[in-house]
């Protein structure tokens, strides 16, 4: 199985926003990058400056990549999924079309493609379900099968479009409210899916709690698991050490590591899920005393 | 601009331009190559190191402020050794220009630190970082107090020999930062770097909890910058002669020409590159051709200007 | 909304509300008058004043900073009898609840005008600013002199006399800021305010030279105010009890919930008024509306929260 | 003649965009304000918030008001001459017509009309002719002679559009690098109108040095000279104590007077105008030693 890696490619342009259309409680958004689409892989994120010139917010947001495409109308495009969530993705999404930002990527790992066809179950939550799509059609093109489970607290927040679940063998969701799908959690169907389609891995995006739980179950069922996190970024390209997790790497030892650069898509064997927020036991160099 | 003369010096060390990388902004340089070639920019200043590997604070390490941001990285680094062995080879084969930049949790271990550095080739100043607290007192930050301030200096320039320049990194959390530079100056340092962070919090409205893994993190960005002039200039106007490498919120050209003129002889950039990867290189660029819009053919002239009489 | 108790207190004295006007920031209350009714808002605290009139520095006296301001107004004023005789009763006549700021230049003005506000009637508290050069000591600032601060609010104290509660006003431009809150709560303040401008400056990169006429001033607004949350959090930390009236970037209801959270029992708005006239009435509004969402029903209960454990 | 005074009418609100046309070097701007126009004097200003939700700029701007008209098709309009000079008036004059500003106003002291008709004597420089055209039309319609000089350095910072022309006895124009009108500085023209014309009074606006300029000629022609001063003021309101000028009142007694209150509008004589940048002797409270 080819092993995620760092993206190198990254560039810094400005990407002009070619479309900009609410779907639910998100905006799909198209922006012109030209050939920092060429080398965008399912799981790489882009990073963004948001509020304009005589902005206070210092620093970029982080969007995982929707969609890549290397060449259409506009020359190469990267789509991203937006939740109105605070200030600065707000800014992003009342931009109107032909804005241009300031965009940084792709960065950080991708998902890992393997070599070999695979039962793949793809697990998204809320937004997180949007880098999914493009590594679903990467999946069924190299002859795996692909499942896709998408939840969210409620309908409008679950990002599934048709195009999308065309693609896929088959398309679970679940709502915590119950306003579509299932009443309940992603985690509540991954057992069943995963025995009847002897899945051989998950790919997961999507709230740290919401990985954590799957981590379990891939622990459970001997499945592989490659988690895409995402954890406060100052900087994104790795200069500033804010957006670390625990990490066990090849060597056994264990690092607060750098989301940006060694993720955002990790091996989720390789993460010590219980320990947000503080710094696990056995980390190298962790405080005496 | 091709008549401008940008060269810049911190005591016997030299450099082609004035702009460098902020301790702990950088990593240690690696990451931004991908963006720029390294040896474009005055010096890298690499993140703060430790004796011992340091697994730094627990996250959330960073919160955005209005024009800023809090960070409480807590010095996470791999230990001089492994620092010596990776990092620094690697800068010095390209061709970069690199100030280290040193934290202990006592004056001994500033002292091993510098003995370390004494024999690595290829190094252009060692920055001291005081802004740590001094297990052996209490957890007294060393830069809050003038005496320990000292000490670790001293103890540095023992450790250290008489080559390499000494830039001691003072706080801007003082009741009088030129007392601290002037004991620092006493101690033998060839340099200043002004400021590190300011001590901030936030609280997050939600949890109603600091939002900070770590509670209190420090404050950087252009928020801070009217309070690293002020401190800038305070230490040039007492002591006119000692190189100060300034920073605190810069971003841009005319934010470097602040600090120079008040009396910088150097600039660092740190939070600037978060939100903008290239921010070393629009700076120095838009410096150089503020400064010869103004008339400057050297850089070097500008250095403590808004001080003449 | 209906259901929510906000009033508040410092020490014995009462308010409708705790969001209040800053020193210095609303001049005597007059001016604000136009834009909403001044028993609107649970306290006018006027500018400092001194014993004398008093001309302040000369212009420039303000610079735009990132999300913040520098001022280098310089106390003026037109001195406690023109003060006593013109501002104070307008104000007590309207109904307005009153904190007279006062300022001097030695321990002993702080007397004399606190001997003056003894007989005044109307008044809740009095503030005392010892952001202000002590002529007696080479022009220390008394709140970075923890001796001197607590010779003043002794003074205050003795002449005061025992029925107006005290709000000494602390500079964040110190070592350790709980060190000084200590003094002047041994020396008898009933309460403090948190926390004053941080000395800056501007450059001028046109002029080449400081911005403003007096070179420093005090950095305002919202790019302070993590540095307002860290205080008064340390101050509540050291002394649970010690009422906290906080101030710092305040310009809405989330940015006072974060000093309330941290520690404060009332707020001043300062620099937000001058960007919006109601900036009080908003942050009243919106304070109550988000305590309210978070299922507090009195606001007292909401003071230092963060600290539970 | 009737005495300037404080507009005690400010109100804040949302203005909405209804014009923004560049021209020559400045942008004019109509907003549609309701009836704080009704309450707007020739001379008085408004304070505006820049910078948008996200702004970094926590202080309004002040703009003299060019023209107030009660009513027309958006209801009450307050226009402005915006120079975009620094970051706020830059972002002011690139907003695009339908957007909303909030707007204080209408603040200050405001031009006196002499209750009999006079020669009146109009200067302004750069933007500063802008409130100008306001206080001429006024003054015409009470049946006094106005004469009119406007300077700048160069053509493109002359603001005077044609009605405003065609409503005054005479235009006349400089500019310091000769590209329209005479080379030279309006006060170069001064002492001849006002011999030839008997004026009785000036009306100036401008920068401070040229304010000053005007002074001196008042003086030694005898002529009354109100004059609309302009120093950076943080609220605008009368709060804050950062825009004052060194103004002697009617008792004599000299004091640092906010400029936003006891001004913008002033009498001439009653300013030391060679002392910015410092308290000038015998100002109340001047410091000691
Ligand atoms: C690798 C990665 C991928 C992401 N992909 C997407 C995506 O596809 N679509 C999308 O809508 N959002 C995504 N986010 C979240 C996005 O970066 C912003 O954090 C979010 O839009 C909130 O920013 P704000 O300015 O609106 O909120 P504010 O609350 O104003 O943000 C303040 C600060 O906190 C940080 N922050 C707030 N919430 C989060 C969060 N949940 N995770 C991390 N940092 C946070 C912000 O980045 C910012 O620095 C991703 C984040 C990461 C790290
Ligand atoms: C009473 C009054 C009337 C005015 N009328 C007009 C007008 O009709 N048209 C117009 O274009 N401008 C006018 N101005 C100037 C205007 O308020 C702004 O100062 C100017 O637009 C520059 O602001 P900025 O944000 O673009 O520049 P910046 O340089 O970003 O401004 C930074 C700060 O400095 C202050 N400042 C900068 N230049 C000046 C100046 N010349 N005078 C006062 N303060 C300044 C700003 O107000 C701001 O607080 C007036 C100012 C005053 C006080
Ligand atoms: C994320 C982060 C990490 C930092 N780490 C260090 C460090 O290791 N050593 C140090 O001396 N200063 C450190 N600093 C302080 C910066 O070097 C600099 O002094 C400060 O941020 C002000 O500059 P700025 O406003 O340009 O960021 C750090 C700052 C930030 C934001
Ligand atoms: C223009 C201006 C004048 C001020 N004058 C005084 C003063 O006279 N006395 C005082 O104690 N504080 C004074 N302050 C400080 C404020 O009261 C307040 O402590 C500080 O500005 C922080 O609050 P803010 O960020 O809300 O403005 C002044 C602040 C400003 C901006
Ligand atoms: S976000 Fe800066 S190192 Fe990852
Ligand atoms: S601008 Fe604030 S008092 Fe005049």
């Amino acid at each position: 199985m080819t092993m995620k890696s760092i993206n190198k490619k990254a560039q810094q342009r400005d990407a002009e926003i070619i479309s900009n259309k609410k779907v639910g409680a998100y905006h799909h958004m198209v922006f012109a990058v030209g050939d920092m689409a060429t080398f965008a892989y399912p799981g790489n994120f882009v990073a963004i400056s948001v509020g304009g010139p005589n902005s206070s917010m210092v620093l970029r947001r982080a969007f995982a990549i929707y969609r890549a495409h290397d060449r259409g109308n506009y020359g190469g495009t990267i789509e991203l999924v937006v939740a109105p969530h605070g200030q600065g993705s707000k800014w992003l999404t009342s931009l109107p079309v032909h804005s241009t930002v300031d965009m940084v990527g792709p960065l950080g790992t991708h998902f890992g493609i393997p070599t070999e066809p695979v039962n793949a179950l793809l697990v998204g939550g809320g937004y997180g379900s949007a880098p999914l799509f493009g590594l679903a059609d990467l999946l069924k093109s190299q002859g795996s099968r692909v499942d896709m489970v998408i939840g969210a607290s409620t309908a409008g927040k679950i990002y599934a479009p048709l195009e999308g679940k065309r693609t896929v063998n088959s398309m679970s969701v679940t709502t915590e409210d119950g306003s579509t799908g299932l009443r309940g959690r992603v985690t509540d169907l991954l057992p069943k899916i995963i025995d009847e389609h002897s899945v051989d891995i998950i790919y997961s995006c999507g709230p740290m709690a919401m990985l954590a739980a799957i981590q379990k179950i891939a622990d459970q069922h001997h499945v592989l698991h490659q988690a895409s996190i995402e954890e406060s970024m100052a900087c994104g390209i790795g200069v500033c050490m804010t957006c670390v997790i625990p990490l066990r790497d090849e060597d056994g030892i264990l690092r607060m590591s750098r989301s940006c650069i060694d993720g955002p898509v990790v091996d989720g064997s390789s993460v010590i899920w219980d320990s947000r927020g503080s710094i696990p036991h056995g980390t190298l160099g962790e405080p005496r005393g | 601009m091709v008549d401008f003369d940008f060269t810049a010096s911190l005591g016997t060390a030299r450099f082609p331009n004035p702009v460098f990388t902020a301790s702990g902004c950088a990593s240690s340089g690696k990451e931004l190559s991908q963006f720029f070639n390294l040896t474009e920019i005055g010096a890298i200043v690499t993140k703060s190191i430790m004796v011992k590997p340091r697994s730094g604070r627990p996250t959330p390490r960073m919160a955005e402020t209005p024009s800023g941001m809090l960070n409480s990285i807590g010095l996470q680094g791999p230990g001089i050794d492994d620092f010596l062995s990776n990092d620094i080879p690697w800068l010095v084969e390209r061709g970069s220009r690199v100030v280290v930049s040193i934290a202990g949790e006592s004056v001994e271990e500033y002292g091993v630190l510098a003995r370390r550095l004494r024999s690595v080739s290829g190094l252009s100043a060692v920055e001291v970082n005081i802004s740590c607290p001094n297990v052996e007192n209490r957890g007294a930050v060393f830069a809050c107090d003038p005496s320990a301030a000292r000490a670790v200096v001293e103890q540095v320039r023992r450790s250290l020999g008489g080559e390499l320049p000494i830039i001691v990194k003072l706080s801007p959390d003082v009741t009088d930062i030129t007392e601290v530079a002037g004991e620092v100056i006493n101690a033998g340092a060839d340099g200043l770097a002004l400021i590190n962070t300011l001590l901030g919090m936030v609280i997050d409205i939600d949890s109603m909890r600091p939002k900070l893994g770590g509670k209190t993190g420090g404050l950087s960005g252009p928020a801070i910058r009217p309070v690293a002039v002020r401190a800038i200039y305070q230490v040039r106007a007492k002591f006119p002669s000692i190189p100060i490498l300034g920073m605190g919120g810069v971003a841009n050209g005319r934010d470097a020409l602040e600090l120079i003129f008040a009396g910088a002889s150097a600039i660092a950039i740190g939070t600037a590159t978060f939100g903008n990867p290239t921010a070393l290189i629009k700076v120095r660029d838009e410096m150089a051709q503020l400064l010869t819009d103004r008339g400057f053919t050297r850089f070097s002239d500008a250095i403590g200007y808004a001080h003449r009489v």
